[in-house]
């Protein structure tokens, strides 16, 4: 595995050199409120994320991080407030400037929408498609995002055909591959083991340090927030209860062998080998 | 050899010259039988005689008035007449063929006295094909009429039905269908021929040539007097038609030119 | 071979030509118009990208008129146009005309049904990735929905082909009027029973075609 | 209202009346057989509960046979059973027959695609739950298939209209007869036309409650 | 969160009254198989669960846990070997005593599989009248069920109006429903915050001890397999590569105010309140 994230640091260098150089980014919410028929799933959030910012959403099943999150590339429309990014006031915008701001922000949904029709390749080479991505480069690209997260040689199956965390991985692969500047993760990690949870966010931290991509990470697994977000919010009931800024403790690398699971289970209390 | 191949070719030159199309919009036989006979007539005069056949009675002559063909052999003088009161246009009869005789058949009864009380009698839909039923049937007195108020009768002029009939109206397609059916049908020898029957020896009543509904060769005004139409009328009346009739339609289609 | 095919046989050949030339132009038609009519019924519904009450009403009642006419009286009421479009309004050519629009209207149905039954999500991952309508329905729509286009496509040409024998009344020909003309109203029965033999083997092997592919590629 | 409309009111009542017996007919029977039939051209399929290749071919070479058959050498083909099933060949109830075996046909290539649109996801809960095949169809299958299945049913719906237009060659008589009939055969053009808007008006009613409905029950 | 735990509780109570006795149950897997296409995503495992235990089985994302699970109530015909549950051997049965063998066997899916036209109350009910549960008692068995996992409010509304962490409390409380004798679960709190997820394995726990239902559970997560299961099973390409038995840790309650993810976020090294 160590292997796999010295690759990614490498590839990281590579986008770097192959991206002009970029302003960091903002997201800046004002009293915004979204309600699903008489329930109100976001009352009044006001929230500003930093340039450059890993930033944390946590709360209970409900809460309303999901929503919080997809109304910060207007997935949903809020029925009130005004959502920003870098400056521009995204409910303004022509559906045509929309589409263009929406092409950097990368966003990775809780349950994966892939195409299914689509082979993991084609799912991640679309992005890139939209974005017209030099025709050339494509292919590299693609691969190099796949191997990110360890799937370079699923190019050819499709998602049925994939375990719940290799279809998760492709959607991080699709998110990550056009270089946005924004990146909106709804639980990205939900269906993965610790040690592909661990390389994912240490990518996810390389493309925030080295190309300043904005961070926002919604998840349930405290270690994941604890593990890579500078600021966190807490969310209750569609309010924000509190936000905490926090010191990243660097995610350690395991390796990926199941001697990993084995040490974990029996550290300290052994009992017997069945 | 040589000197055959030599007329072989001067003919076909001969035909470059001066070969018209004539197209004829028909339906069914014996129509289109009798177009296909003098299809080779024709040629010998270099009248390539196109025939085009179309499914309901309302196209050819559609398709006559908008020039798309040149003449249409389907219908009898009084049917053309509708048309042409209804649709602006001016067709124009050329020459009546043949009678097609019409006539009432029974599956069950030798005659139309044994037909019950209450039977069934199955009659074509089409406006004209009803008008023409009715009067066959009103004129063997079978039922009686009231005055003509419109262009056609309908089974709502029906005066009396002393023996209370009962009118079942369906395509002229399915009416050979309907003999198992219905306790009579009223049809035209066309449809009667494949099952079978004819009038001389099946029909119960037959329409006679006593009357307007001569098949009839239909032009137009503009080209009543061209050279081909003159032509394809005058083989049409031929006597290899009148012996292609009487040979093979003994008064199932009795020949209506001199 | 039966002898009545033998005597008949430049007669059928014709006839299924016809029938290729008529089905063939409806295919085209359904696919070239039929599929972005069905498309924007589907975009310019509630809720979908490009929302718009009044254009879908307008397409809707445009679709649902050519609909209602009674087959016959659309090839009628088209004769005008198909004059003017063909030069004229008998013979096969013409006859291609009405079955087009025909064509048009009921594949474009069933693309509707088939975009409705893409999955929301799918839609999402499109436009948060910028994709611009013409990318959505072409990367996404389509590809997702492509079993069904193809399993819709398979019953509309069987539907076109049953129009089609229909077209006898403006000389259409084909094998349908073909087995209507000769075999039913000349009661030449075994010669209609051999017309409606080719024509459920045609039938068979388009929907065989039709379910096989729209399998292989189904990949959800 | 126009006087045309007025001198012909008995005829045209009775002949929209033969249209609701005429379409009223199929769609039950589209309800009743074609449903199930479209269900088991589903289930029999590789990969699904009643697996069955035999027994899928044999269906659905059947519904492509029905499906073949130009509808007037159906009709025509149809008389013996129809006489022996509604005592006569001619007339309204007569008509029926051929239009609802059209209409099983029909609606069963309908129905299988929409059950094919169901997500596996659904079908492999019903199944580890112990569903029996009738439950997996009444409690997974057509619910989650609903939306599809009324869409299709409302196509289907409108295909019966424009096949029942033809009924008139077994004297089925109904609205779009009435207006071949008089209108166009007679010339009564206005007569015609009021007899498409009628139609229309039909079709797109029916359309319009099709889709509402099929909004109303959709979840997804 | 500790009113609702007790809840729980009373409720297995009165299951337990409502069930007759039922024999414990176990899972044999002889030199099980399974291939897709040219992959052997399950290379000859035999296993044996026992009576009662509650058993994880963790791995790598792609390892064949859920492959493996889905082998056990035959979703997925094994290409070779035998599955056997309760001394039966399901691969020899008729496909009618295989219906009713799996109506004792609860599945809780990785991706939930919820019927989309259903709602939250339907969903659930849908299990019992499979298994013909008394009609009269059904409606309180179902809000029974929801209340087990804290939805007792969502009965109307249908899955697409639901957050991640919803559908799964609901595939929850419908594999819970019909009081299965085997239970087995695909990463069943993997949408789940910590608090509702030591809720759910409280319920879990008690419905094992309790009703003595034995159960199955895959998942990523270390802390749950750590806090629940007697046994695990590490999988690793497709093979056992070790099986070990642990102590269950009993799983702690928490409170589920936002409160607790500012504690935990803040323990030890508060930097500020933003
Ligand atoms: N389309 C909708 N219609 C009605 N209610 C909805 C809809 N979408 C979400 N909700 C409700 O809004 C609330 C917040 O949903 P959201 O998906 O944002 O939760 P979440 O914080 O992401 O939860 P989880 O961690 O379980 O995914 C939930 O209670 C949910 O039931
Ligand atoms: N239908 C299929 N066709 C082809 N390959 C498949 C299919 N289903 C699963 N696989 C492959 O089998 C392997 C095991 O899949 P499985 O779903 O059992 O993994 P898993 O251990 O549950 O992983 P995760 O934790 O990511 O859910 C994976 O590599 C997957 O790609
Ligand atoms: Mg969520
Ligand atoms: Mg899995």
């Amino acid at each position: 595995m160590t292997v796999q994230v010295f690759k990614a640091i490498i590839i990281s260098i590579v986008i770097t050199l192959h991206l002009r150089e970029r302003g960091f980014f903002l997201i800046k919410l004002h009293d915004v409120s979204k309600s699903f028929g008489r329930f109100q799933a976001i009352k009044s959030v006001s929230l500003t994320i930093d340039k450059g910012e890993i930033h944390g959403i946590i709360g209970a099943s409900g809460a309303g991080k999901s929503t919080l999150l997809r109304l910060m590339n207007l997935l949903e429309i809020p029925d009130d407030g005004e959502v920003e990014i870098n400056g521009q006031n995204l409910t303004n915008l022509s559906s045509k400037d929309l589409r263009q701001e929406r092409k950097s922000i990368g966003m990775i949904f809780q349950h994966f929408n892939l195409v299914a029709n689509k082979t993991v390749y084609e799912n991640v080479a679309v992005s890139l498609q939209l974005a017209s991505f030099p025709r050339k480069e494509r292919k590299s690209r693609v691969m190099t995002c796949l191997e990110f997260v360890g799937l370079e040689t699923f190019c050819g199956k499709y998602p049925a055909q994939l375990s719940g965390g290799e279809k998760q991985r492709v959607a991080i692969a699709r998110a990550l591959a056009n270089s946005p500047r924004v990146l909106l993760c709804d639980e990205p990690t939900s269906s993965l083991d610790p040690n592909t949870t661990a390389e994912i966010l240490g990518v996810l931290e390389d493309v925030n340090k080295k190309l300043g991509v904005t961070i926002v990470i919604v998840s349930h697994e405290m270690e994941v927030i604890k593990g890579i977000c500078n600021r966190v919010t807490v969310l209750a009931n569609g309010e924000i209860y509190d936000t905490v800024l926090i010191e990243p403790s660097r995610i350690q690398m395991m390796d990926n062998s199941p001697r990993y699971f084995v040490e974990q289970l029996t550290e300290g209390r052994v009992i017997a080998d069945a | 050899g040589k000197q055959d191949e030599k007329t072989d070719k001067e003919n076909v030159q001969e035909k470059d010259q001066e070969e018209v199309t004539l197209k004829v919009a028909s339906l069914i036989p014996p129509m289109t039988e009798i177009l296909e006979l003098v299809k080779p007539k024709l040629a010998e005069e270099s009248i390539n005689l196109e025939i085009v056949v179309l499914g309901d009675n309302v196209q050819p002559n559609t398709a006559l008035a908008a020039k798309e063909v040149d003449a249409n052999f389907f219908q009898h003088v009084p049917y053309m007449e509708e048309f042409n009161r209804n649709n602006d246009s001016n067709l124009v009869p050329i020459e009546p063929i043949y009678f097609a005789n019409y006539g009432t058949y029974s599956k069950d009864y030798k005659s139309m006295e044994e037909l019950p009380e209450g039977a069934v009698i199955a009659i074509a839909n089409d406006v004209s094909n009803i008008d023409r039923s009715l009067s066959l049937l009103a004129q063997h007195d079978v039922i009686t009429l009231k005055e003509k108020t419109g262009s056609y009768y309908t089974t709502a002029d029906i005066d009396e039905n002393p023996k209370n009939y009962k009118f079942e109206e369906v395509d002229l397609l399915m009416l050979a269908r309907m003999y198992d059916d219905a306790d009579a049908v009223v049809m035209t020898p066309a449809y009667a021929a494949p099952l079978g029957l004819t009038p001389k020896s099946d029909a119960l009543l037959t329409e006679g040539d006593e009357n307007d509904f001569a098949i009839t060769l239909v032009a137009r005004k503009d080209n009543e007097d061209s050279e081909a139409i003159k032509k394809l009328a005058e083989a049409m009346t031929s006597p290899e038609v009148r012996k292609f009739l009487e040979g093979n339609y003994d008064e199932t289609a009795i020949p209506a030119f001199k | 071979m039966p002898e009545i095919l033998i005597q008949y046989e430049a007669e059928i050949l014709s006839s299924i030509g016809e029938t290729f030339i008529m089905v063939g132009v409806s295919i085209l038609a359904a696919i070239l118009l039929g599929l972005p009519v069905g498309t924007f019924l589907f975009l310019l519904r509630k809720g979908q990208v490009l929302e718009n009450r009044f254009a879908f009403s307008a397409l809707n009642l445009l679709v649902n008129i050519i609909r209602s006419f009674p087959f016959l009286l659309l090839v009628v009421f088209l004769i005008p146009f198909t004059r003017f479009v063909i030069g004229t309004a008998i013979g096969t050519a013409a006859a291609t005309v009405p079955l087009a629009i025909i064509a048009i209207a009921h594949y474009s149905r069933l693309v509707e049904q088939a975009l409705l039954d893409v999955p929301k999500g799918v839609m999402e991952a499109a436009i948060s990735m910028g994709a611009s309508v013409k990318e959505i329905i072409v990367k996404f729509l389509y590809v997702e929905a492509r079993s069904g286009l193809v399993l819709g496509l398979t019953t509309s040409i069987i539907s076109f082909i049953s129009y089609s024998t229909i077209m006898g009344v403006v000389g259409g020909g084909g094998i349908g009027d073909f087995a209507i003309r000769y075999g039913y109203q000349q009661f030449k029965t075994d010669l209609m029973i051999y017309m409606i033999i080719i024509m459920v083997i045609l039938v068979q092997l388009i929907q065989f075609t039709g379910t096989t592919v729209s399998r292989l590629i189904d990949k959800r």
